[in-house]
């Protein structure tokens, strides 16, 4: 698929220099290695919330970095994870002495380097590990993949950090969202990486593909193009079989477009998703709907409920002032 | 014999090539079963080691493969950058400052990739690079590493190694997440890791006795 | 290409449903004819914002609803106005009389189904053209066409008339966001239309269509594809020579995705737009990047540039609750 | 011969069957110099006449056209919407309550199209739907048209006008946004607007006198 660009390894470099300027008012961009920091004012102390992972996956993490969310987000190259540098700078230049807590998405890459730079930090830090994708059974040696549910845990421990919890707390607090958080992706398409040129699969005219991720790989299977109600069918069965909602639970609706999805598409899939949980008796009290975690231009979506208790609803509520989510400022 | 850091330009030079002549075959590897980016992204770590290749050369091994660790580690990226980064950076601290043979190598590479194994929480059979660099690291330490047929019989490791990720069902990494579908296709890292041990291989083995 | 629905005479009005779900703190979707109205409180008399148009370009205008935007949006059929029955139903509920404000999009069906809604209605009236498109040349017989410049003219008049502006002031201010607003277009492909199931043209793939609308038509020419400063730089120049940007001139810039381009790519051009004009000395005070007057799934983007005096920037930066913009509240 | 409001269900469903018959063909030249959704407009608004087609049958003309046109008004969409529903309103103004013959018929619809012609800001020669209704009403109103050649000669009239829309430059509507590149390409709105007065002049024809 075509794209914008003037040259494959610049665009990463000129798309962040964009991104500053166009939110020069809350961020900032450092000079290389790479991050990009909350410009508000701040209480010291506060917990600094440090996110990132691949580019690729805009607004994740870059598009929610400021006041009640991300201190600093580090940008990896397309599908790549970022590097230990580009963390340890991020939190020299955001912590302020209530510690570091690292939000980190299930990915071996991820893990990896965000660990290198957590025992290399020697402030106090602590990490969330977010694995909300249902589409891998359980029991994967791997472990869940990281996928939509990390805004929520951001959102959520963001508010938290702002209203000045301490690390402990934090941890516990993304933690607890997270095994609260359950998504699953389905793909019509998947996605072309700049330097590959051609999509990273290809599915046939009628064909979808069921238990996606966000870096344009297959899902669990490759399946006939069936009806949206289908489609949404299945995703909340898989949810359902993990989270076990309850019947007046209180939860979160996220309806996530992966790029190339019409935000009309996203609705109706909004709609057919939260009858099948109002015919279960859960109260959907909140709702996301967009493209928040994407996968370059991949066409598909993914369903995201969490569970929220009182406590995470009003953190949930908690004014937030990032490029990407704003309320109560 | 005992090898010079001043190779390391023609080291690192081999293994560029090696790896930009079958880019395309690694890429799609990594695209088959991953995400696409291996190669640029090792491409890339590769790019940064060229750049620095002559002032290497001048170092010792220790001090030429913390550098290098380190290069490797803040421009990779991904799971490879990781891996391949604690790799150097566990072979410098084995190193210490004494020059090194075959045998001498085998124990600082044999250290190397245990800390991978304990970075990646990992091991042999999981269809990754470690397909590779296990096997290797085993070879260089057994008695059939021989001064005379090492160089050669590692390549053959390396080769057997990554041929034996092609049937094996994925458990780290992305390709796991693939399930059943990772297997028939050959581990991304793996591959560049055989092609990388190959033209070290066959740079130590024409090097001046 | 592929899309979710369960039938395609069902999924305007299911995608309607869910959106009314997932906002329904601010907005409420009437029975057919559809209005999606606004729900916050607001002064009696305050002048009505009524907006509308085909479906197929969310979130305008149904994502604009709210405090300090449009009270109303009458949603037409994919890429097919509105009809009058819905703009009196729009005008009866949301009148409190202060009389109503039509933002129309300048296509011949728009015009005509809201003037003839204009000359049923009873109540005062007037209604603003908006025709920022300058791909078009400006002696074309139809006008230049509405594009992604109707946003700003609707927060901007959105926020006069929050402040108790009246019909004709509102009037007159949306004319001259109008005159001080000029957008050009550049696709990669087209969109497909669900009930034609095949993209309503096609290029190569080393092809673009320049100068286009946001109803999936080609636009002025196909070129071929060239990098990203070259497109921005044509796209600029159009721009320049309709608005002729003064140095020292105040202007926001918005980088709007016609749906399916990365917001990566999309923050690359605004690099390269805000580049342009800085160049010129232009001063670029105000940014909006993403999806929001999109064609479906088409690929592309387009650039909107906006004088703004000092009236207009407050008024830009006046608070607004809508499912799509939100700030200062 | 004056025509009856009963023969109105046959005349609603001949149109409908000719615009289904058509439809690709007609969505296929929305598509290529328009947003394509012309038919699929028409045939919701056809839709919603099949369903009040037997009450239409027991009313005046003047209140069956008020009827029709406000039901294409709210059904339809879009351009041709506002002018079919604008063409209907017009004629049911101008009906009054006589009985229709012919020639009748030509004055209110002569009315109709010059109400369409205020609404649209437009004329004949710019590749539009009254590049057919146009020709239709000066037809319907000239001496030629006489009461046994004029069924059949009107529909002559209508596919004339169709097809001289091919080689006209859009000056209105979507089309007009592609300047040149609207040349050479048939306008929907005339193409529908010909079938259909062709199905209806069919059923005229073959009308019990
Ligand atoms: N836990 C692990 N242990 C060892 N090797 C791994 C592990 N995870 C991934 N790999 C290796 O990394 C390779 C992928 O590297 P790369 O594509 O650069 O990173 P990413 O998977 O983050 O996109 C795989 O082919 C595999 O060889
Ligand atoms: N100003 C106008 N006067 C007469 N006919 C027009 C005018 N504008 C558009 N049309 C007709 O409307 C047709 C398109 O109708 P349709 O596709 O239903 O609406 P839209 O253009 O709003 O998508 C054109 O083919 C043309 O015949
Ligand atoms: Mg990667
Ligand atoms: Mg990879
Ligand atoms: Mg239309
Ligand atoms: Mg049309």
């Amino acid at each position: 698929m075509k794209k914008f660009l003037n040259a494959t390894d610049t665009l990463l470099t000129e798309s962040l220099g964009g991104f500053a300027l166009a939110h020069a008012d809350i961020i900032e961009l450092s000079a290389p290695p790479y991050v990009i920091r909350r410009k508000q004012p701040k209480q010291v102390g506060k917990v600094a919330l440090i996110s990132g992972g691949g580019s690729g996956h805009e607004p994740l993490h870059t598009g929610l970095v400021g006041l009640g969310m991300l201190d600093a987000a580090c940008p990896g190259q397309i599908f790549t994870s970022p590097t230990p540098d580009q963390m340890l700078a991020a939190a020299q230049a955001v912590d302020t002495g209530g510690g570091v807590l690292f939000i980190v998405k299930n990915y071996a890459g991820d893990v990896m380097n965000f660990e290198i730079a957590a025992e290399l930090l020697d402030s106090p830090n602590a990490t969330v590990l977010v694995n909300d994708d249902v589409a891998i059974p359980k029991s994967q040696s791997t472990g869940r993949r990281g996928v939509a549910g990390t805004l929520i845990v951001e959102k959520i421990v963001g508010a938290a950090a702002e209203q000045g919890a301490d690390l402990a707390a934090c941890k516990a607090l993304g933690e607890r969202v997270n095994q609260n958080t359950a998504s699953m992706g389905v793909a019509l398409s998947s996605c072309t990486v700049p330097a590959l040129g051609n999509p990273t699969f290809t599915l046939g005219e009628q064909e979808m593909e069921m238990g996606v991720g966000i870096h344009g790989e297959h899902g669990r299977a490759t399946l006939p193009l069936t009806t949206a109600s289908a489609i949404t069918a299945q995703l909340a069965a898989h949810i359902d079989d993990d989270l076990k909602p309850q019947a007046n639970a209180q939860a979160l609706l996220h309806i996530n477009g992966f790029g190339a999805t019409p935000l009309m598409e996203l609705y109706l899939i909004y709609a057919l998703a939260a009858e099948h949980w109002q015919q279960q008796g859960v109260n959907i009290v909140r709702s996301l709907v967009g493209n928040y975690t994407t996968s370059l231009d991949m066409a598909g979506c993914s369903i995201t409920l969490t569970l929220l208790d009182d406590e995470m609803l009003r953190l949930w509520d908690a004014p937030v002032h990032t490029a990407q989510l704003r309320w109560g400022c | 014999m005992t090898y010079p850091t001043t190779l390391l330009p023609q080291l690192i030079e081999a293994v560029a090539n090696a790896i930009d002549e079958n880019a395309e075959a690694v890429a799609a590897l990594d695209q088959a079963i991953g995400d696409g980016d291996h190669v640029i992204n090792l491409q890339r770590g590769l790019a940064a080691l060229l750049a620095q290749r002559e002032e290497l050369g001048l170092l010792t091994w220790s001090a030429a493969w913390q550098k290098m660790g380190m290069t490797l580690m803040s421009t990779v990226g991904g799971a490879s950058g990781s891996l391949l980064g604690t790799l150097f950076l566990e072979m410098a601290k084995a190193a210490a400052d004494q020059a090194l043979d075959l045998k001498g190598f085998a124990v600082v590479f044999a250290q190397g990739v245990e800390a991978m194994k304990r970075r990646g929480k990992s091991e042999a059979g999981e269809k990754t690079m470690l397909d590779v660099l296990v096997p290797v690291a085993v070879y260089l330490q057994s008695d059939a590493c021989t001064a005379a047929e090492g160089l050669t019989g590692v390549q053959a490791v390396a080769i057997a190694g990554v041929e034996s990720t092609r049937a094996m069902l994925a458990t780290k990494g992305r390709a796991a997440f693939l399930a059943e579908r990772s297997v028939g296709h050959i581990d991304a890292g793996a591959k560049s890791c055989q092609l990388m041990i190959c033209a070290i291989s066959a740079v130590l083995s024409a090097a001046p006795t």
